[in-house]
């Protein structure tokens, strides 16, 4: 089998990056920063640089603490009771703390111009779940000037740039006790490539898209954490996947279905409902359609469940009452994002469903983002800890760029104690390569049904609402589901731009992650935050809170397991805040959610 | 294939234009009206110093300008560039100039051809 | 519904670089779909071997972008209705940009000229300093604002035939930017973007032909923003600064 | 056949105004030998003049002065357009510039015939 093995590329760099989002991006700019003058410095994408992956994506905005009453001691309370006690408190801290830095860094070094008040100083709204007007943003575009801004200083820099490259293998040393380099495909030609490098970072986003709605981009199929999983690391609170009430329900053969409707629809006033016409949300809750997102995503399923469901199965958003025109002038983006798709929001009735929006687990780090091999470093949605079991909006992008500059400033230093590149266990090289031409040794099957019986597993048994029979029964038959996928091929035609070769590729992914997804879910045995179990409704002891940890073993079988969360800032019915401090600083706090509140996402 | 120079000399030279090609559609209008001949061409503009720079100073703006915008345009049509490209502006400006000053100076200074 | 109403005849261009032919498949019609869903289609259920580019699927990233009927749109976010006037579908790789198979560009052109016209922020002040304050009615923040929206999808780079002419031409986006950087109060290299802006490839090649205003999804204007260039760069000219 | 791309009114514009360069700059080295015919052979330029007497010629003339309105009133709407303040009536603008093309010329049309 040495034929495998000389098929594919070799190339060496010093500090490699996998991922162009926030995470990814700042990284490369620290790096480039710290490392000392002639290390090299790749970035390799499975996209296309900074046009991929969801920091772009990020509509609401970002959470910084900037002073006029709100503290970095404020965000990280919130940060930690959002999370319901379970996030890393020393991630979580240096998270609020770094916000701070970086938020300056974006604005006065990278170049972004985010909205003002009236004096110039920065516009800060408040998001569902936040006790200060703390969302910095740039109109409800926000990712869109992150990224681009980051992607152009990139760009501009001696960094070398390997697009469309998808990493599928870590590969580590033969002794396995570091990481020697990450093997790749080439996505435009087809050929393998493997790279060395002396540190890693995995920046790859997660993206919970094996759900049948989601909202991450197309380009997020877990490929990281099964990478890692596949590596022997740990990951923890897989279980914990957030859903956003309302993503855009218009039919499976659209990939418009599960993008998001901002909440701040329901905040200015919409209407949820019902396929029977008639309002519900206060059935479920006093606040009615102002309900926090998981309540509200919880009383849409269960709708949906009663067969009260619209024509695709979701429910019905309604702003027609508000007036057309009103809301045409103030959803003005929506409305016409909408329209363009053949939605009339003003003045008609849109179907919405609740969308896997964002994945609070991860590879378990330290707060300088070294995961546990030497040289691998994970940040961003990779990296678990920093939310617990849910996470704040606006938070997200705060933890990828917070994290990302921190990875790059910690490998920038780290090179100078690895002074060799090193060799990858051939072995496992060769293992990946074969295990990734698998398909094309099997005849060629439509796989857009297969990744939609995954996704119709995950929505039906490990979604908004859980119970220990349906995630067991779930698991089964993502088993059957896995062996399916083993066994479906991939036409040999052209291994070049060969998309469905991808799809096959992303459906291993997710289905490695989803069985991973299930057992934490099972492991679980309360509610908190994004996880609901109907058949262990209640938050458990708060003082005893345990997060979920999996590995999986040389064996190949997933182990799972209970670790106790360290309050090490702060236990469950205290404060770091000060004796006197109000409960809240926003003038309109939620559930009456503001029109500053309006793409909260 | 401009740079802010070029352009700013395109630029100058049709504002330069604008109202001597304005004047004279203006004149040959009043002109014609009575039918056009060598003669009475040469009667308005034999020897007169005024015609003379007017005529000049669009010879020298029009050759200047439609070099520089044929250059453009065969560049764009053609992706010639280069030496090539120079030469063939500097052609067809110095062209022009010729042929038009050839032009001016047979109705206004020069007598006319030896009969 | 959800059942589709009939089927549709798509052509779309298949091939190597710069070879290829169009090819025509029929895709059953639905009432909510995209070009982009179309195209996926094909994909997913009639000729696996279909390569194209998506990311976001809600027009935020720009990957999507395609020639539609012939003219440059974003597919993710452009109804079939909106383009099937003849009924006829016609999907070809994005104009002005090297094809690298069926309907995938390689952008990196678009971007390159991005930086070649100084397009990047040139920093003031670092993480160190207070942001600085700009009022949100100041006249040059509203110039900067108009244009600040891009999401880099070169739809307007394939509307522009002086692109398609004018190799070193930097192009409507990369202008735009460059003019979004002149107006930020806080960018300290106002003078080397004007100087970026005003060789071979500048601002002064393009000759108003508007596609770039006309088909941008954003609703941007890059036509005014260049304008602004050549005023900016006239103005310094006269003043002897370039 | 127009692409589709180039169906919108400032491109159209644009077209108007690169050809009307292109014929004004064929034209004017003709327009030029035939001055200089006043040079060298008045017979022929006399000749010439009263072969412009058909109506054929006339008109010709006549889109001559077109072209040439074409092109100005197209050039000076660019020159404002890139200098003077910006309005959101560029098409308008381009077609206002066009109907001007139009007025002059016809204008000339009538005056000469
Ligand atoms: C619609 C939407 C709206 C959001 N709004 C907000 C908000 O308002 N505020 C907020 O704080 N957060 C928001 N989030 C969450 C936020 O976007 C993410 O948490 C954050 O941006 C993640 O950054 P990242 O760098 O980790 O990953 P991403 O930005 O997702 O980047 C991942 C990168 O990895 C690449 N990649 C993936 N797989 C591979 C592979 N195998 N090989 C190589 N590269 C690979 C991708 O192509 C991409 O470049 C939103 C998310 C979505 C989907
Ligand atoms: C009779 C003489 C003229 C000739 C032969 C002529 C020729 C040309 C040519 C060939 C071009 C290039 C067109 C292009 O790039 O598409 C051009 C461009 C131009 N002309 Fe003229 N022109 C003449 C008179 C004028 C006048 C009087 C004006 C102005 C009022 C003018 C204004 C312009 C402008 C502004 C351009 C630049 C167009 C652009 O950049 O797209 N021209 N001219
Ligand atoms: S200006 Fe408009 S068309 Fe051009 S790249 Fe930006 S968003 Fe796309
Ligand atoms: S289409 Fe091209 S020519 Fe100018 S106005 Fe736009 S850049
Ligand atoms: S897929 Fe992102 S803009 Fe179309």
């Amino acid at each position: 089998m040495t034929t495998l093995l000389e098929s594919c590329e070799r190339h060496d760099t010093d500090i490699l990056i996998l991922g162009s989002g926030g995470a990814g991006l700042f990284a490369a700019l620290h790096a480039q920063q710290t490392a000392p003058a002639g290390t090299k410095i790749s970035l390799a994408v499975k996209g296309l640089i900074g046009k991929s992956g969801c920091t772009r994506m990020v509509q609401g905005g970002y959470n910084v603490a900037l002073g006029g009453g709100d503290t970095v001691e404020r965000h990280f309370m919130d940060t930690v009771i959002g999370g319901k006690w379970l996030p890393d408190q020393d991630m979580a801290w240096r998270l609020c703390e770094q916000a701070v830095v970086r938020i300056r860094e974006l604005e006065n070094e990278v170049g972004c111009f985010f909205d003002r008040n009236a004096d110039g100083s920065l516009h800060q709204k408040a998001f569902a779940g936040q006790t200060a007007d703390r969302t910095v943003h740039k109109g409800d575009l926000t990712g869109i000037e992150i990224i681009s801004r980051l992607m152009e200083q990139v760009l501009s820099q001696p960094i070398e740039k390997l697009q469309e490259h998808r990493a599928i293998a870590f590969v580590p040393t033969k002794d396995k006790s570091a990481l020697a380099g990450v093997l790749f495909i080439d996505m435009r030609s087809g050929g393998f490539r493997f790279v060395r490098a002396k540190t890693v970072l995995m920046a790859t986003g997660g993206g919970p898209t094996m759900y049948k709605y989601h909202t991450p981009s197309g380009d997020k199929t877990m490929d990281g954490l099964s990478m890692a999983l596949r590596l022997g690391l740990e990951v923890r609170d897989m279980e914990m996947v957030q859903f956003h009430p309302t993503g855009l329900l218009a039919g499976e053969h659209t990939r418009m279905t599960g993008t998001v409707l901002e909440e701040g629809l329901r905040g200015a006033g919409g209407h949820l409902l019902n396929g029977g016409d008639r309002r519900f949300m206060y059935d479920y809750d006093s606040s009615g359609e102002r309900a926090t997102r998981d309540v509200v995503s919880r009383a849409i399923y269960a709708e949906m469940r009663k067969s009260n469901a619209s024509p695709n199965g979701g429910v019905f958003i309604s702003m027609a009452h508000l007036g057309p025109e009103h809301v045409r002038t103030q959803f003005k983006g929506m409305v016409k994002r909408c329209a363009d798709s053949g939605f009339d929001l003003a003045a008609g009735k849109v179907e919405v469903v609740p969308t896997a929006h964002y994945f609070m687990g991860g590879v378990i780090v330290d707060t300088d983002t070294r995961a546990g091999i030497e040289g691998l470093y994970v940040a961003g949605e990779d990296a678990g800890g920093a939310h617990g079991s849910n996470r704040l909006g606006g938070n997200g992008v705060a933890n990828s760029t917070v994290y990302g500059g921190i990875a790059g400033d910690v490998m920038g230093r780290d090179i100078q104690k690895f002074s060799q590149l090193r060799d990858p266990d051939n072995e496992v090289l060769e293992q990946e390569i074969a295990a990734a031409l698998l398909p094309f040794s099997f005849p060629s099957v439509p796989l857009q049904p297969i990744r939609q019986t995954l996704q119709n597993i995950m929505w039906d048994h490990v979604g908004v609402l859980r119970t220990q029979a349906g995630m067991e029964a779930g698991l089964e038959k993502l088993d059957d589901l896995s062996v399916e996928v083993m066994a479906s091929g991939v036409s040999q035609d052209s291994r070049a731009f060969n998309l469905t070769w991808h799809d096959w590729l992303n459906l291993r992914s997710l289905c490695d992650v989803s069985h991973v997804i299930a057992k934490a879910g099972i492991a679980r045995e309360n509610s908190r935050g994004a996880h609901f179990r109907e058949d262990f409704p209640d938050v458990g002891d708060l003082q005893n809170s345990y997060f979920t940890v999996a590995k999986k073993t040389e064996g190949g079988s997933l182990e799972l397991s209970r670790r106790d969360v360290a309050f090490t800032i702060v236990s469950p019915g205290e404060t770091i805040l000060p004796e006197d401090a109000p409960t809240t600083l926003v003038a309109s706090p939620p559930p009456q959610m503001t029109e500053a509140s309006a793409s909260q996402i | 294939m401009l740079t802010v120079r070029l352009y700013m000399l395109q630029r100058v030279t049709a504002l330069l234009m604008a109202p001597l090609v304005v004047g004279h559609i203006g004149v040959m209008i009043y002109a014609v009206q009575g039918g056009l001949s060598a003669a009475e061409i040469l009667g308005r503009t034999q020897g007169s110093v005024f015609w003379f720079s007017f005529y000049g100073l669009f010879v020298l703006a029009v050759s200047v300008h439609a070099a520089i915008g044929l250059r453009t345009i065969l560049h764009e049509v053609t992706g010639l560039s280069g030496r090539l490209l120079m030469f063939f502006t500097w052609g067809t400006a110095l062209s022009l100039c010729v042929l038009g000053m050839r032009a001016i100076l047979a109705v206004t200074f020069l007598v006319r051809g030896v009969s | 519904m959800n059942s589709p109403i009939k089927t549709r005849h798509v052509a779309v261009w298949r091939g190597e670089g710069e070879i290829g032919h169009f090819e025509t498949y029929d895709v059953p019609a639905y009432d909510n779909q995209t070009v982009l869903d179309v195209v996926s289609h094909i994909q997913h259920y009639i000729d696996p071997s279909l390569s194209y580019r998506f990311a976001c699927r809600v027009g935020m990233c720009g990957s999507c972008a395609m020639m539609v009927n012939g003219e440059p749109r974003w597919t993710c976010r452009t109804h079939v209705n909106k383009v099937v006037g003849q009924d006829v579908l016609e999907i070809a790789p994005l104009r002005n940009l090297p094809v690298i198979k069926d309907l995938a560009t390689n952008m990196d052109p678009f971007f390159e000229k991005w930086v070649k016209a100084e397009a990047v922020h040139h920093s003031s002040s670092s993480r160190d300093d207070d942001m600085t304050a700009v009022l949100p009615n100041d006249a040059e923040r509203k110039k900067a604002d108009a244009g600040i929206e891009c999401i880099n999808c070169a739809v307007c780079y394939a509307a522009c035939d002086t692109v398609a002419g004018n190799a070193d031409y930097l192009g409507p986006a990369a202008l735009q930017r460059a003019w979004t950087l002149y107006n930020d109060a806080r960018d300290a290299g106002k003078q080397t973007i004007l100087e970026a802006v005003s060789g071979v490839g500048g601002c002064h090649n393009c000759h108003a032909q508007g596609g770039c205003s006309h088909y941008c999804p954003s609703e941007l204007n890059p036509m005014q923003a260049i304008a602004g260039l050549k005023q900016a760069a006239t103005r310094a000219l006269l003043k002897g600064k370039l | 056949m127009i692409r589709p791309h180039r169906r919108h009114p400032l491109f159209l514009a644009f077209l108007l105004h690169r050809t009307s360069g292109i014929l004004l700059a064929l034209f004017l080295p003709v327009h030029f030998w035939v001055l200089s015919l006043a040079l060298t052979d008045a017979a022929a330029f006399d000749e010439f003049i009263r072969f412009t007497d058909l109506a054929v010629v006339k008109l010709a003339e006549g889109m001559l002065v077109f072209l040439l309105a074409v092109h100005i009133f197209g050039g000076l709407r660019l020159m404002a357009l890139e200098w003077l303040p910006w309005t959101a009536m560029q098409k308008q603008l381009a077609a206002g510039a066009i109907a001007l093309s139009c007025f002059v010329s016809i204008t000339f049309l009538l005056q000469v015939i």
